[in-house]
């Protein structure tokens, strides 16, 4: 009997524990609900239909956002398009073809680690160097994008190499024995079953590409005009809330509603990166 | 019917069963070892697998029986710290030689796990997708073949309707024969079966056992059991194995007849009567 | 394959997109942030006026603007400070002032300060506003990164020296420390006049203190009374010519007057 | 053919970072040969127009953000994620994913904004000046946090079904199989998900340049302000002329030195005591 005394101190534990973990998802709910209470609250009489093609005008003060958005999206279109064949890429290699003691593998794994960590403003004064002048893109959509597909790389990658290590061997050695080859066994099976990671590393690149500020000042640039093209200057949603609230007496109501549309604007892209996720990828795995 | 027949077997099938074997031997191999990093699995097996045959490995745990089947396939390939020595030879091709086609081996030598494994996908896919990365790319040619191998296997009646089901959500027994038809959709020549029906339960395990023998003379199938009663039942030819010094061992390999009823070996004799292992 | 087509065309659509004017000019700007808003709105208006013209204005501080005008990457540098004694190969065109005030909070009851109160309490010779005929609570004070230049031209009109300053909240942008000046009853702060005279009218919780006896006012900016103004500058390395000189004048002109005080700050006497 | 592309793939992701230094060596090197490295640690001060470029005060703002920013973010997140496996009934845990993946997203200049409006005044009130090291450990935390819960999330998700049967099968209780068979077997997804929200903590400009107070100094108290290396940069480079502009990236060069140590800590770190 002694032995399983044990058993009569759990409740209380089992209490303690459950009571510990609602009091985190709380706090994080109420910090969530503040600070996005704080936007809505400040941004929503900004917004209507106008708001969101109209140019802005009087410095951002009066006017919409329109072209604004539309850099955003451009930029964001650059980003993950470069990005994601790139990370994926990466992913399965350091996933499914080293092993963890490869040189070459933990190389490649430090140096992204250490790019996860390098400051956005580093990437903007990198990005004006590289991007826009070595390469010659100028201040340029071209050129926001590209350097903010270098700052969610690491992300991206680790999110879908872990996707990638989550497949159960089974799947790896059943498909071997088939006679399937790698590049049919990854494109076929892993991926798929790597899904849930990758759309992980999608939406927190996302949300980082979204939130940049400091990478973009210096790449994308200023200017409010509709883009013409990729190769024109285009000033992302983040930047003009920066420039509104901080460099422009009289933004903070447009700065606002401004953020108001760019976490709408997440909202939807996450939604549809998981829908994606789940019907153009996953949509072959059937879940019993 | 089928049910009843996985419980009532007649016992003495052995010596009726009409001869299957070409002499011929389709898989051989020549002083074969593994080890992995400093454990051996087994050491010196020479063997020849007779084409259009059901051949049992048969032995105690732990002697190498499995292991040797990941040899033939190259699936060693994939285990980290795996070493093989001696030669192997299939269908008259050297397997070892570093430029095998690993894929156009793996297709001609199925391979069927103790645990049913089928692709989280769903069940016409867990056919369709090998056939289509071997390069079968007519849907009506794909269709066709899931429909025959399905119902070599008995499946086709009982899942026709829901193609599109999960295919775990089928039963334990199920999930092996659509496994099998999977293996046997590539069109092998040999099959190499890793205690297919060890992880079933009875009834299943008849079923799936009264497929396997149904492959006789199509095919050649090399099968690891524990279940004497099985391998009796359904094997042409047995080998015996056994751990010795600490690695596996051939100790008898011959007809099943021989194998289970005038053993060679003292050992072999005293496995099959149920004394020992 | 065909999906692959398609996204190639939109790709190289894209890129090429509106090049295909080919007489159309652009001019572009770097440099101060200060002057980034003022700039772009000039540049609107410029564009409505010359339809073939485009103003790209992009920011990144006056020390890029120097330096882009410099190496001519940019047609115009954005400067908002007077050029240095080795800036000299540049030529500058001012095209408005901004003001710099002391501001401290609204509830503050300190009405006003000398030069040599305000320097202590920046030097934390001070460090109590009771010193200074205020409540009895220790002063928060605001002051500007290092180089920023209402800094250095805090600096110079104080006679300061950078290392002298002891400062409990550094700050970057003018913005930045009106919030932070606004959300502390005790701090000190020096920002650009024409945007705190803005923020206060709009409810902020700020005021402007007077400096030298003379009030903290566009107005006494423009009149010239005021002590602490800095000009807003456009640099360019060579006499501009062509759409660019044109652009210059039109800053300077009396049309853009009004787009100057929309944004806050001072015109330049015509 | 697939891995020579895949090769490809990583080789350019690895070769970023090495631009980067490039990129950032090369534009230090006018201070560093002015002042000499060791200069940048035992200047009297960071004064850079008067040629004084002490960083370590910086150096330790960084680190101290970060480390407090990883102690409370760690837990919330990690907890966060149990939340939505484990204990939240499934119509709340998808609201409660969905609300983090927001918090993801939302810029770091909104964080600020709110920090300096909300968090530092409330600060202030309890122990002036207001901008603190406390206030760029708090809305830090809350930037890495989602990083954190939704990598712990994906780990989560991606434990085996068998070893909660078997922990069920044993009669475990909740929280036991949690700590006892759920965390040992995500391991190695809560520690990358700790180690992104550490670096992403560490590069953080903007929200930390509006709430620290960025006065250069060694912090005695959590209610001191604090400049970190990032927040340095923003600041200063507007404005940065010559040595001085050139000390600025020798900041960011630092921070990359700090950033590996870092690392190479933490793969020490996970060879010891995760086998992943």
């Amino acid at each position: 009997m002694s032995e399983f005394t044990v058993a009569y101190a759990r409740p209380r534990r089992e209490w303690l524990a459950a009571a510990v973990i609602w009091s985190a998802a709380l706090v994080v709910t109420g910090l969530f609900l503040w600070i996005v209470g704080d936007i809505v609250r400040h941004g929503i009489g900004q917004i209507s239909w106008g708001f969101i093609t109209a140019a802005p005008a009087d410095a951002g003060r009066a006017g919409g956002i329109g072209p604004i958005l539309v850099s955003t999206l451009l930029i964001l279109g650059v980003c993950m398009a470069v990005s994601i064949p790139l990370g994926v890429g990466t992913a399965v290699l350091l996933a499914e073809f080293t092993s963890d003691d490869n040189r070459f593998g933990r190389l490649v794994r430090l140096s992204l680690d250490v790019l996860a960590g390098t400051p956005s403003i580093v990437f903007g004064l990198f990005g004006l160097a590289f991007f826009a002048k070595v390469m010659g893109l100028g201040f340029s959509i071209l050129s926001g994008g590209l350097t903010l597909a270098c700052m969610v790389l690491p992300i991206l990658i680790r999110a879908t190499e872990e996707g990638f290590r989550s497949a159960p061997d089974d799947y790896r050695l059943s498909a071997a024995a088939l006679g399937l080859s790698r590049t049919a066994t990854i494109t076929h099976l892993l991926l798929p079953a790597a899904t849930p990671g990758l759309v992980v590393g999608l939406v927190l690149g996302i949300g980082r590409a979204l939130a940049e500020t400091a990478a973009l000042i210096f790449t994308s640039g200023y200017v409010d005009r509709m883009p013409g093209s990729l190769l024109d200057s285009g000033r992302a949603l983040s930047i003009h809330i920066f420039d509104l609230s901080m460099n422009v007496p009289g933004g903070n109501a447009n700065a606002y509603a401004s953020a108001l549309v760019l976490v709408a604007l997440l909202l939807i892209i996450n939604a549809a990166a998981a829908w994606l996720g789940e019907h153009c990828l996953r949509q072959r795995i059937v879940p019993v | 019917m089928n049910d009843m027949r996985a419980e009532f077997r007649p016992w003495f099938a052995l010596a009726e069963r009409p001869p299957c074997c070409e002499p011929e031997p389709f898989i051989r191999t020549e002083h074969l070892s593994l080890h992995y990093r400093d454990k051996p699995a087994f050491r010196n097996v020479t063997l020849a697998i007779n084409t259009g045959c059901i051949t049992a490995l048969v032995g105690p745990s732990g002697c190498g029986k499995t292991s040797l089947l990941s040899c033939l396939n190259r699936l060693t390939d994939m285990i980290a710290g795996a070493h093989v020595e001696g030669g192997i030879e299939i269908g008259g091709e050297n397997v070892r030689a570093p430029r095998t086609d690993l894929i156009g081996l793996r297709r001609r030598v199925g391979m069927i796990f103790q645990k049913p494994n089928p692709f989280p996908l769903s069940i016409a896919r867990n056919l369709e997708f090998p056939l289509r990365a071997h390069g079968v790319k007519d849907k009506s040619r794909v269709a066709e073949l899931l429909e025959t191998t399905l119902t070599e296997v008995g499946l086709w009646r009982e899942v026709k309707d829901r193609l599109n089901a999960p295919a775990l959500s089928l039963s334990g027994g199920q999930q092996q024969r659509l496994c099998i038809a999977r293996a046997l959709a590539l069109k092998p020549e040999a099959l190499l079966m890793d205690e297919p029906c060890s992880a079933l339960d009875p009834l299943a395990s008849g079923v799936v056992e009264d497929l396997i023998a149904s492959l006789r003379m199509r095919y050649t199938v090399l099968i690891v059991t524990h279940n004497l009663a099985q391998a009796r039942r359904i094997a042409d030819h047995a080998a015996l194995f056994w751990v010795r010094n600490g690695a596996g061992e051939l100790v008898e390999y011959g007809s099943a007849k021989q194998i289970f009823e005038t053993p060679r070996e003292a050992l072999t004799a005293a496995y099959v009567s149920g004394m020992r292992g | 394959m065909r999906l692959r087509h398609v996204l190639l065309a939109a790709i190289v659509a894209a890129l090429s997109g509106c090049s295909s004017d080919e007489d159309e000019t652009s001019i572009v700007l770097t440099g101060s942030s200060t002057i980034a808003p003022l700039a772009s709105e000039l540049g609107k208006r410029f564009e409505a006026l010359h339809p073939r013209v485009r103003v790209d204005v992009q920011t990144g501080g006056s020390s890029r603007g120097i330096a882009d005008a410099r190496s001519e990457l940019a047609d115009l540098g954005m400067a908002s400070r007077a050029l240095y004694e080795d800036e000299h190969d540049l030529k500058a065109y001012t095209i408005a002032y901004d003001g710099v005030g002391i501001i401290v909070h609204r509830d503050n009851p300190v009405r006003k300060l000398t030069d040599k109160q305000i320097s202590g309490i920046y030097t934390g010779e001070i460090a109590n506003w009771n010193e200074v005929g205020g409540r009895d609570a220790p002063i928060t004070v605001v002051n500007k990164a290092e180089g920023r230049s209402t800094l250095e031209l805090f600096l110079e009109y104080f006679t300061l020296e950078s290392s002298d300053i002891e400062a409990d909240v550094v700050i970057g942008d003018n913005e930045q420390g009106i919030k932070t000046v606004a959300g502390n009853p005790d701090s000190i702060g020096y920002v650009s006049i024409g945007t705190a005279e803005y923020d206060a009218g709009q409810g902020v919780p700020i005021k402007l203190l007077p400096l030298s006896g003379v009030d903290a006012s566009t107005a006494n900016v423009r009149n010239g009374t005021f002590p602490l103004s800095r000009p807003l500058n456009l640099v360019k390395k060579t006499r501009p010519q062509g759409w660019v000189r044109r652009f210059v004048d039109f800053a300077r002109s009396p049309a853009a007057r009004n787009i100057v005080t929309s944004q806050f700050f001072v015109p330049i006497a015509q | 053919m697939l891995i020579w592309v895949l090769r490809v793939c990583a080789t350019l992701s690895g070769a970023i970072i090495i631009l980067i230094l490039a990129f950032l060596v090369l534009e230090s090197l006018p201070a560093l040969r002015h002042a000499g490295l060791a200069g940048f640690f035992t200047d009297a001060s960071w004064h850079p127009t008067e040629n004084l470029f002490n960083l370590l005060p910086m150096l330790w703002g960084t680190v101290l953000a970060m480390t407090g920013a990883v102690l409370i973010a760690t837990p919330l997140g990690i907890l966060s994620a149990v939340f939505c496996h484990y204990y939240a009934p499934p119509v709340i845990a998808r609201q409660y994913r969905r609300l983090i993946e927001l918090l993801a997203g939302i810029p770091s200049v909104v964080y600020g904004f709110w920090g300096l409006v909300v968090l530092v005044p409330l600060i202030g009130r309890l122990h002036p000046p207001g901008p603190s090291l406390l206030a760029g450990v708090i809305i830090l935390a809350i930037m890495i946090l989602p990083t954190i819960a939704l990598m712990a999330d994906a780990a989560l998700a991606n434990v085996p079904v068998q070893y909660l049967r078997g922990a069920h099968a044993l009669g475990l209780s909740r929280w036991a199989t949690v700590r006892g068979v759920v965390f040992p077997a995500a391991r190695s997804g809560l520690y990358t998900g700790v180690i992104l929200g550490a670096g992403r903590a560490v590069g953080e400009t903007m929200a930390v340049l509006m709430v620290c107070g960025n006065v250069v100094q060694m912090p005695v108290s959590l209610f001191d302000p604090v400049r970190t290396l990032t927040a340095n940069i923003a600041l200063e480079m507007a404005y940065a002329l010559g040595d001085h502009r050139s000390a600025l990236f020798v900041s960011g060069l630092v921070l990359m030195a700090l950033i590996l140590v870092l690392v190479a800590a933490a793969e020490r770190f996970a060879q010891n005591h995760i086998h992943v």
